[in-house]
């Protein structure tokens, strides 16, 4: 049998938690100012919603129609964004594998303060019809915090849009504090996700 | 294709011939020959195409089986080559030297069943599963519901049902609801 | 006096007397050789001196008191003094060169040396014609011998053709001995040349004059009959052969200079013709020359040619003037010369010139070497220089154009592979090999070093009488490679010290573009050279080719004469390069960027002669002014020099690889200052001479489009480039290509932007270049897409980049934009609309590689292995920040500058620029920098300040907190996007930077070297070969001369 | 010009012809011998004068009106020279042979080329 | 000048009102293109709100000081372009700071903020921000090509480089107007416009599904607020630019809407009825036909 040189496909991994390539910093609560401008803000941030689309399965094909003309999501105020940076809504749409979970992490962590999941269908919800599987979560919200979860297999864009309504009226009631959540029960939320996540390779919270 | 089975026959040993359709054949050959055999099918019958490479199971009989399956683009058959493998000692040689297309199929063979092909280029790397410390998961003494329910935080309150019972009842209430009267004076019986 | 004949007595005595002497012993043998050659050059030093001091006229000696030509008399002048010093000089210094090896031979060796002397003696002596004929052959038998006493096959196969040549050469010189006795029925030379004249038979005269000439021909080894004097070059002892090319060849020409005015003036024309010949194409052979002694064969044979061409010019044209001003030095500078660089390749015994970097083990040695190249090259201030001068001019003074282009080419081939030889001898480290310095040799070759430099200086003050003053600004540099041995930062402080006291002397004194360019120059010596005190290893001449640099670019700037410009121009050229080729790895590139820059400062000097040919007197630049009616040439061969300085487009392939591979501190100096020396020649250039009006073409038409296609082009180039310093050297030849285009504008509004930009790019390339020579000197690379990151590591270089592309690429508040405001306002008002959108396109295409170069480097991610890199050092930073200082001053305050400006501008081209307030109008629009600044100022400030207040916690992050696509960046070096960067830009717009240029330049090369190497193919090295070339070419040269009447 | 000169220049010729032609180092040193030789009768045929003697003053006559009696002596002493320098250079040229044939061990004069281009 | 109190007044002034104007044209700009693909399509006040969300995100990362003031470089680019521009001819107070300089001034500063920007958003470490910057930057390059030649056309035509004077004297009607006067310069420069607008074909740079937004991909919350009030300035100012280049300028508000109004509504309705350039294409298509068409306007002037 012939070697072959594994040496050229060799990728050199530096070491993940290297405090001089990533930030080691741990997320702080940023509480709300009980005042007219937070809800100035928090109408703001309900008419103004940039979902960051996390496309994991059949989900992604079902956001497709949100924004054509038959259903058109931006007379909501709301758009696309394809950066975490500037998303302030993130829609999980479908089951969620242990590798695609890492990613979700991420992505999540990357957003800023005030932050929004939606988890859409029923794989989110409870593991679904991949409910047994040995590589699929079951329950979402042990890992982030969602706002609102759309049950279906799949939700028709009807139901998502009824969502985001009601997405919409817990922002103005102020309730959509997802991000503080995460920081005040960061330690619960980290310990679920490294035991299911064996190959933890990032820093503990991705800025 | 009967001339090629022949061959076949002859040079490899090839044994439990099975002629799916005229133009499909299910062949089986020992473990030291399958290399030969596919070069062979690649080289001097034109078998250029791995359309699958695949493994199964066999828990009882303590071996797993590689499926081998190649297509012949210019007639238009398929030659499907089974061989065993011991299940104590995963071990196969790498056909990615033939076919680069292979390493795919290997690396996923290797996570998924634990089937070691030595030479392949990032046969180790994870392919999808990241970090995964158990046992293969597609052998079959691993216990996928098992480990679900203790890994991932089950939501309480799912229940399962007989799919039959449920579609009876829904479709046929009374019958379905004589049958469970009978079963229940039966069971009371 | 001493009567000459001791002369002839003591050798042949002593000669005679050495084998009864040799039986007392080696030792006494040696003293009494010795002694006789010191007596023998006392003599001639005497007759010199009393020439020179003593107001001796010439004199006749008689043999035996009897009139010739029945004995032999010898006359002594004022020019036999000179040679016969000369030569018994360099045959003195000879005998110290071979004095193991004659001591090993004994006195035989002894005899056969003295006889060699005793025939040049008596050549230069004998005043007839017949012991022209014995005296040549005691020196060629004596130079047989001793060429093939060493007894090797190539000692002897070289002899032996040498002596089949020189058998052929007295056949024809008697031959025509006889044929002019019969005619004149005299013996004398003096007496022939006037009997000549009342001879009948002209064409029996004629064939025997030509026989008489035909003969030295040979001799003086002309082309294509001397295949055999470069054999022997090669095959003989280098001892012998250094005294054969100097002594040898210098009686034997002076010989034939004697005999000149006997024969007519066809045959000095084809002593012309064929010394010119020899000249060009020996040194075309010598291009393809590996071997040290050959190359300097050629070198030999085609300088031998030169010097005969210009006697024979000088008695041709009567002008007895030129023989000293031109063919004296000429012949001295290859005396010494030749001489010299023989003789050290008789200690480096290398085959193969690339195998000459053992030379620097012995730090003397090398030294020598570099004086004697550079002489051979004819740079000045060696005696060549002052020849090759003098004889251009001369020739230009009587429209001999083509012989100016013959003389400059040569030159040029010459200067090429002796550079050549000379840049891989200075860095190129080979095989380490001990070289045994044999201690006479070395003593020999100083002597000889050291009477080069003595002659140099004497003619360089015989030349420049009362202009010494002028040559102030070279002392620095001069003394600081006197006190080599210092250390480091000392000398370097010293510099600094001398530029600042020459600015505070001097620069007071000087008004108009003088001191416009005399202030730039020494306040950017002085800024730069501070970077320079960062050096920490020893180099004995890095300060003293500075300075010397930094003085010539002074004096270019103080010339008040062509010479004195071309001088300091040439002083620059070559300082440059030896600084350029301190670099490592930097041979080929200096290499091209000295062939360039000769080359065109050869074309300069062609456009002096021809301007000085219209007026003949002067040397000042008036002459320029004066020719102006038919000056086109004139215009375009000077500007065509500038060009090549300037990197303009065509003639630019030499820019990146000087600027890049020159070392990181000596950059700034080339692209700040030194790119100002060509942009000062146009500014003299068009002062004196304007752009001449031709009938058919507009030539500042042509020039203003030469300078929007180098800006567009150079900054095309600039983009594509990995190499931060090849991008910024590429950048240098766009920006020049601005300020090339607002000269040839000739307005005021031009000028002032054109000195704007001038002043604009010197302060931004200072800092830029310093700045990427701090970043190199901390992570070792140049290649951008390796650094990254580098703006946490090194704010202050960041900071200093940043200002740096903002100022250059003309946004404004800084200065660029007054700059790009100038020119564009100018070139408007002209109505060269074309050219403004070509700048304009150069200007926007700027961008790309201001935010590549910025980009690749500071921003971006970070290397692992640059982690630890520490801010560039104070040396590089502090520069930096008095040129932004500057750039700042200039920027929020324009008026300072352009004030300065057209105070200088507008008394030559009227005004074009008007103030009112902090607001300059032209008569297309307006600008105020003040305002400018002030709002964007303002506008920032408050704008940060509000994004302060407005989030005050931000979370600082690492380079890996990116948005990934959800996944982690692998790598530092996979996710730095620097690599190619604009390769789109390439596909789409690629054609335009397509290497014409260099192909171009290469297909010159290639052509050139070829021809040299069929050319040389000519040596077969079958002696017979060379018999058939000898008569071949007396047939030839017999046809042209007295076959056709 | 007479029937001396002609002889002369023939010879002349054919001693170029030789040098040009022969392989053998020794016959080119003949031929260039030859060439001299012929180079010698032409220089004394250019000092002759007819009905003259030579400027060997051996008989009172000469002594007395020499000028007049005897052809021009210059020329001749320029050949007694020449053929004695001849002499010298050929005797040094076939010693370069012989030390040539050592080295090599052939005549031809092709075989050395070592130096060349 | 004799009043710099007042003149930095009206400057305020102005800036409101154009802040105002650009907001709104972006929305109904939004509100165009999802007409024109059938939808309903966003509120007009649609970017104050995103405006006001942005600014109110609460927490905010850096990824070093470039990075920080790249946005103010931006902003100060976009402010300083509009106040270095005259608006409305004949106007006291919209005159802004045109006495600081002509209209190279104007041209140049447009690079000011894209290059602060860049920087800023090269320092953030992400592939995306130099890799939308490259094309940015490339096409800026040449769409700059036509439009200096119309530049230097018309400051062929009317002798000045000023805005005011080239404003001055286009007044009289339409048939004064550089557009009639000099079509061949306007066509040239409205070729540029398509590039320098940024818009389809022309906006390779910001390519959402290949490099998520170019440049700003890590830009948020407050830097992007500044960013978007940029948009309103930047904007309107080369509107305005080209209006009173082209166009006869505008003597009062109104005339000043609409003609800005048309102008940007010609370069989204060529946006949305064309697909996207790759940078390759568009810098031929630029050198190409905006360039030739530039350089016969100019040469009209030259003989």
């Amino acid at each position: 049998m012939t070697e072959v040189n594994n040496e050229e496909n060799k990728i050199i991994k530096p070491d993940y938690c290297d405090p001089e390539l990533f930030c080691t910093a741990l997320p702080k609560e940023v509480p709300r100012m009980n005042n007219i401008i937070q809800k100035f803000y928090d109408w703001a941030q309900a008419n103004s919603l940039w979902l960051l689309a996390f496309g994991t399965g059949c989900g992604s094909i079902e956001m497709r129609p949100l924004y054509t003309a038959r259903y058109d999501i931006s007379r909501y105020g709301i758009a696309p964004r394809p950066t975490p940076r500037q998303s302030n809504l993130f829609i999980i749409s479908g089951y969620v594998s242990v590798k695609t979970l890492k990613r979700i992490i991420r992505s999540y962590e990357q957003m800023q303060n005030p932050k929004f999941v939606i988890g859409l269908g029923s794989c989110t919800i409870n593991g679904g019809m991949y409910w047994d599987s040995y590589n699929t979560i079951n329950r979402l919200d042990h890992y982030i915090p969602v706002d609102v979860y759309v049950a279906g297999c799949m939700p028709r864009p009807e139901a998502l849009i009824a969502g985001f309504d009601e997405l919409k009226k817990r922002i103005k009631e102020g309730r959509g504090e997802g991000a503080n959540e995460y920081a005040k029960n960061f330690a619960w939320y980290k310990a679920n996700q490294k035991k299911i996540i064996k190959d933890w390779d990032m820093p503990d919270y991705n800025w | 294709m009967k001339e090629l089975i022949e061959r076949l026959r002859s040079k490899f040993n090839a044994k439990n011939i099975k002629e799916q359709r005229k133009n499909f054949v299910f062949i089986t050959v020992e473990k030291k020959d399958l290399e030969g055999c596919v070069l062979y099918l690649k080289e001097f019958e034109g078998y250029g195409h791995l359309t699958l490479l695949t493994a199964l199971d066999w828990i009882e009989k303590d071996q797993f089986e590689l499926v081998y399956h190649l297509h012949n683009y210019s007639n238009k058959t398929d030659v499907s080559v089974k061989t065993f493998i011991d299940r104590k000692n995963p071990t196969m040689v790498s056909i990615n030297n033939l076919w680069a297309g292979a390493r795919v199929y290997e690396r996923e063979i290797k996570e998924l069943f634990g089937i070691d092909f030595p030479g392949c280029p990032r046969v180790n790397d994870p392919f999808a599963l990241e970090g995964w410390h158990e046992i293969p998961p597609m052998r079959k003494d691993f216990d996928t519901k098992k480990y679900s329910e203790e890994t991932y935080f089950p939501r309480p309150g799912r229940y399962t049902k007989d799919n039959v019972a449920q579609m009876e009842e829904q479709l046929y209430p009374v019958e379905a609801e004589v049958k469970n009267g009978i079963a229940e004076t039966v069971r009371k019986k | 006096m001493v009567n000459p004949l001791y002369i002839v007595a003591i050798l042949l005595g002593t000669g005679f007397l050495l084998p009864l002497i040799s039986k007392a012993g080696r030792r006494i043998s040696l003293t009494v050789f010795f002694m006789s050659l010191i007596s023998v050059s006392a003599i001639s030093y005497q007759w010199l001196w009393s020439f020179l001091f003593g107001g001796q006229t010439a004199a006749m000696f008689y043999t035996a008191g009897v009139e010739p030509p029945l004995s032999i008399n010898f006359l002594i002048g004022y020019k036999e003094a000179i040679f016969l010093t000369a030569v018994n000089f360099m045959g003195l210094v000879g005998a110290i060169y071979m004095s193991t090896q004659i001591k090993e031979t004994g006195y035989k060796a002894m005899v056969l040396f003295l006889l060699m002397v005793l025939g040049l003696n008596g050549l230069i002596l004998t005043a007839d014609i017949f012991n022209l004929f014995v005296f040549m052959e005691i020196t060629s038998i004596a130079t047989f011998s001793l060429v093939g006493m060493d007894l090797k096959l190539n000692s002897l196969t070289g002899g032996f053709k040498y002596m089949i040549a020189g058998g052929l050469a007295s056949v024809f010189l008697l031959l025509g001995i006889i044929i002019l006795y019969s005619l004149t029925g005299t013996l004398g030379i003096e007496s022939m040349s006037q009997y000549v004249l009342n001879v009948d038979n002209i064409k029996l005269l004629s064939i025997g004059s030509f026989l008489l000439i035909f003969s030295f021909i040979i001799e003086m080894k002309q082309f294509p009959a001397n295949g055999w004097a470069i054999d022997v070059y090669d095959g003989a002892n280098p001892g012998i052969t250094g005294l054969a090319s100097a002594t040898g060849t210098a009686a034997v020409f002076y010989s034939l200079y004697k005999i000149m005015p006997i024969v007519s003036d066809e045959i000095l024309s084809i002593i012309i013709f064929t010394g010119s010949l020899t000249f060009i194409a020996s040194n075309l052979m010598g291009l393809m020359q590996t071997n040290p002694r050959r190359m300097l064969g050629y070198s030999s044979v085609a300088q031998m040619g030169l010097v005969m061409a210009a006697a024979a010019w000088s008695v041709f044209s009567q002008n007895d003037g030129i023989f000293f001003t031109s063919v004296l030095p000429l012949l001295l500078n290859h005396f010494f010369a030749k001489a010299g660089l023989f003789w050290i390749s008789g200690i480096i015994k290398k085959n193969d010139y690339r195998n000459w970097g053992v030379i620097r083990e012995n730090k003397v040695l090398s030294g020598i070497f570099i004086v004697m190249v550079l002489a051979l090259t004819g740079m000045p201030p060696f005696p060549g220089f002052w020849g090759k001068w003098n004889l251009v001019l001369d020739l230009a003074a009587n429209y001999e154009f083509f012989w100016i282009f013959i003389i400059l080419l040569g030159s040029l081939f010459e200067a090429g592979y002796m550079l050549r030889w000379l840049g891989v001898t200075l860095k190129k480290t080979s095989e380490k090999d001990i070289i045994a310095y044999d201690s006479y040799k070395v003593l020999a070759i100083e002597i000889i070093n050291i009477t080069l430099l003595a002659v140099s200086f004497f003619y360089f003050f015989r030349q420049n009488q009362g202009h010494l003053s002028y040559y102030l600004p070279y002392t620095a540099g001069l003394a600081l490679l006197g006190l080599r041995s210092l250390p480091e930062r000392f000398k370097g402080v010293l510099a600094l010290t001398s530029i600042f006291f020459y600015g505070y002397m001097f620069l007071p004194l000087q008004t108009g573009f003088v001191f416009f360019f005399n202030a730039m120059f020494i306040f950017g010596a002085f800024v730069l050279t501070i970077a320079t005190l960062n050096r920490k290893k020893r180099s004995s001449t890095f300060y003293g080719l500075l300075m010397l640099m930094t003085g010539s670019l002074i004096a270019i700037a103080n010339a008040d004469n062509i010479l004195h410009f071309f001088i300091s121009w040439e002083i620059m050229t070559v300082t440059s390069y030896l600084l350029i080729r301190r670099g490592n790895e930097s041979e080929k590139e200096s290499y091209s960027y000295i062939m360039f820059s000769l080359g065109g400062a050869f074309l300069i000097l062609s456009g002096f002669a021809y301007a000085y040919s219209q007026n003949p007197e002067f040397l000042s630049f008036n002459i320029l002014s004066m020719a102006q009616e038919s000056s086109a040439a004139a215009f375009i061969l000077i500007s065509l020099g500038f060009l090549i300085k300037s990197a303009a487009l065509g003639v630019h392939i030499w820019i990146a690889g000087a600027y890049s591979k020159a070392e990181d501190d000596v950059t700034p100096f080339i692209s700040a200052l030194l790119s100002k020396a060509g942009i000062f020649g146009f500014v003299m250039l068009l002062l004196t001479m304007g752009i001449p009006k031709t009938e058919y073409i507009d030539l500042a038409y042509i020039l203003s489009w030469v300078g929007a296609l180098t800006a567009l082009i150079g900054t095309m180039m600039a983009i594509h480039e990995e190499n931060a310093k090849r991008l910024l050297a590429y950048s240098s030849m766009g920006q020049v290509g601005y300020i090339i285009l607002a000269l040839s504008i000739m307005s005021g509004l031009g000028w002032t932007a054109a000195m704007f930009q001038m002043i604009n790019h010197f302060l931004i390339k200072g800092v830029l270049f310093l700045a990427i020579a701090g970043v190199i000197y901390r992570t070792g690379t140049a290649d951008m897409y390796k650094m990254g990151g580098l703006i946490k590591k090194m704010p202050w270089s960041f900071t200093a980049v940043m200002f740096g592309i903002i100022a250059i690429s003309g946004v404004p508040p800084l200065t660029g934009f007054g700059a790009k405001w100038l020119l564009y306002e100018a070139l408007i008002e002209k109505g060269w609309y074309l050219q403004t959108g070509a700048a304009f396109f150069a200007s926007t295409v700027a961008f790309l590689y201001c935010f590549r170069l910025i980009h690749a480097i500071f921003l971006g991610q970070p290397k692992n292995e640059f982690r630890n890199v520490k801010e560039a050092p104070a040396w590089f930073i502090v520069p930096q920040y008095i040129f932004i200082m500057v750039i700042f001053l200039f920027s929020v305050f324009p008026k300072l500058l352009i004030d300065q400006i057209t105070g200088i501008v507008d008394p030559i081209f009227g005004s074009g620029l008007t103030w009112q307030g902090g607001t300059a109008i032209t008569s297309l629009g307006y600008w105020n920098g003040t305002t400018v600044m002030t709002i964007v100022g303002v506008i920032f400030v408050v704008l940060a300040a509000g994004l302060f207040i407005k989030s005050p916690k931000v979370q600082k992050v690492k380079q890996f907190n990116i948005v990934f696509s959800a996944e982690r960046p692998e790598t530092p070096e996979l996710t730095h996007f620097a690599y190619e960067f604009f390769r789109p830009y390439r596909r789409a717009l690629g054609w335009m930077i397509a290497p014409y240029a260099k192909n171009f330049w290469a297909a010159v090369t290639e052509w050139t070297l070829t021809i040299s190497d069929s050319l040389r193919k000519i040596y077969t090295g079958n002696t017979q070969t060379y018999i058939f070339y000898i008569l071949m070419m007396s047939v030839v040269l017999f046809y042209v001369t007295v076959g056709v009447k | 010009m007479n029937i001396i000169h002609v002889i002369g220049f023939i010879l002349m010729l054919i001693g170029f012809w030789g040098m040009l032609t022969q392989k053998n180092m020794i016959k080119i040193v003949l031929a260039l011998a030859i060439v001299e030789t012929g180079l010698q009768l032409v220089m004394v045929a250019f000092g002759f004068i007819k009905g003259r003697t030579a400027p060997i003053l051996d008989s009172a006559e000469l002594v007395n009106n020499p000028a007049s009696m005897i052809v021009d002596p210059v020329p001749q002493a320029l050949v007694l020279t020449a053929i004695v320098i001849g002499v010298a250079v050929n005797a040094l040229m076939l010693t370069f042979v012989i030390r040539l044939y050592q080295k090599k061990k052939t005549l031809s004069i092709t075989e050395y080329k070592d130096l060349k281009w | 000048m004799d009043n710099f109190w007042t003149t930095l007044l009206y400057a305020f002034l102005s800036m409101f009102l154009i802040f105002n104007y650009g907001m709104l044209l972006g929305g109904v700009v939004y509100k165009i293109i999802a007409r024109v693909h059938g939808r309903f399509g966003p509120p007009v006040w649609q970017p104050y709100v995103n405006l006001v969300k942005v600014m109110g995100v609460r927490t905010a990362i850096s990824h070093g000081i470039m990075f920080w003031l790249g946005p103010v470089f931006r902003f100060a680019g976009g402010i300083g372009l509009f106040l270095f521009m005259p608006v409305v001819f004949g106007s006291v107070w919209m005159q802004n700071f045109s006495f600081s300089g002509d209209l190279l001034l104007v041209i140049y500063f447009i690079f000011f903020g894209q290059l602060g920007m860049a920087l800023g958003a090269a320092e953030s470490g992400h592939p995306y921000s130099p890799m939308g910057i490259m094309r940015g930057l490339a096409q800026v390059t040449v769409s700059e090509v036509p439009f200096a030649l119309a530049v230097i056309a018309l400051a062929a035509q009317h002798g000045t480089l000023s805005i005011t004077e080239i404003v001055a004297a286009q007044q009289g009607g339409i048939a004064n107007w550089n557009m009639i006067t000099n079509p061949v310069a306007t066509l040239a420069g409205m070729m540029a416009f398509l590039g320098m607008m940024m818009h389809a074909p022309f906006n390779l740079h910001l390519a959402p599904q290949e490099i998520p937004v170019g440049p700003p991909t890590e830009y948020h919350s407050n830097f992007l607020g500044y960013m978007q009030a940029n948009r309103a300035f930047f904007a309107s100012a080369k509107l305005i630019l080209f209006m009173n280049l082209f166009f006869g300028g505008a003597t009062n508000i109104p005339v000043l809407v609409g003609k800005t109004f048309t102008l940007y509504m010609f370069a989204v309705f060529v946006g949305v009825v064309n697909p996207r350039f790759t940078l390759e294409n568009s810098i031929r298509w630029f050198i190409r036909i905006p360039t030739a068409t530039g350089i016969i306007a100019v040469l009209l002037y030259t003989f």
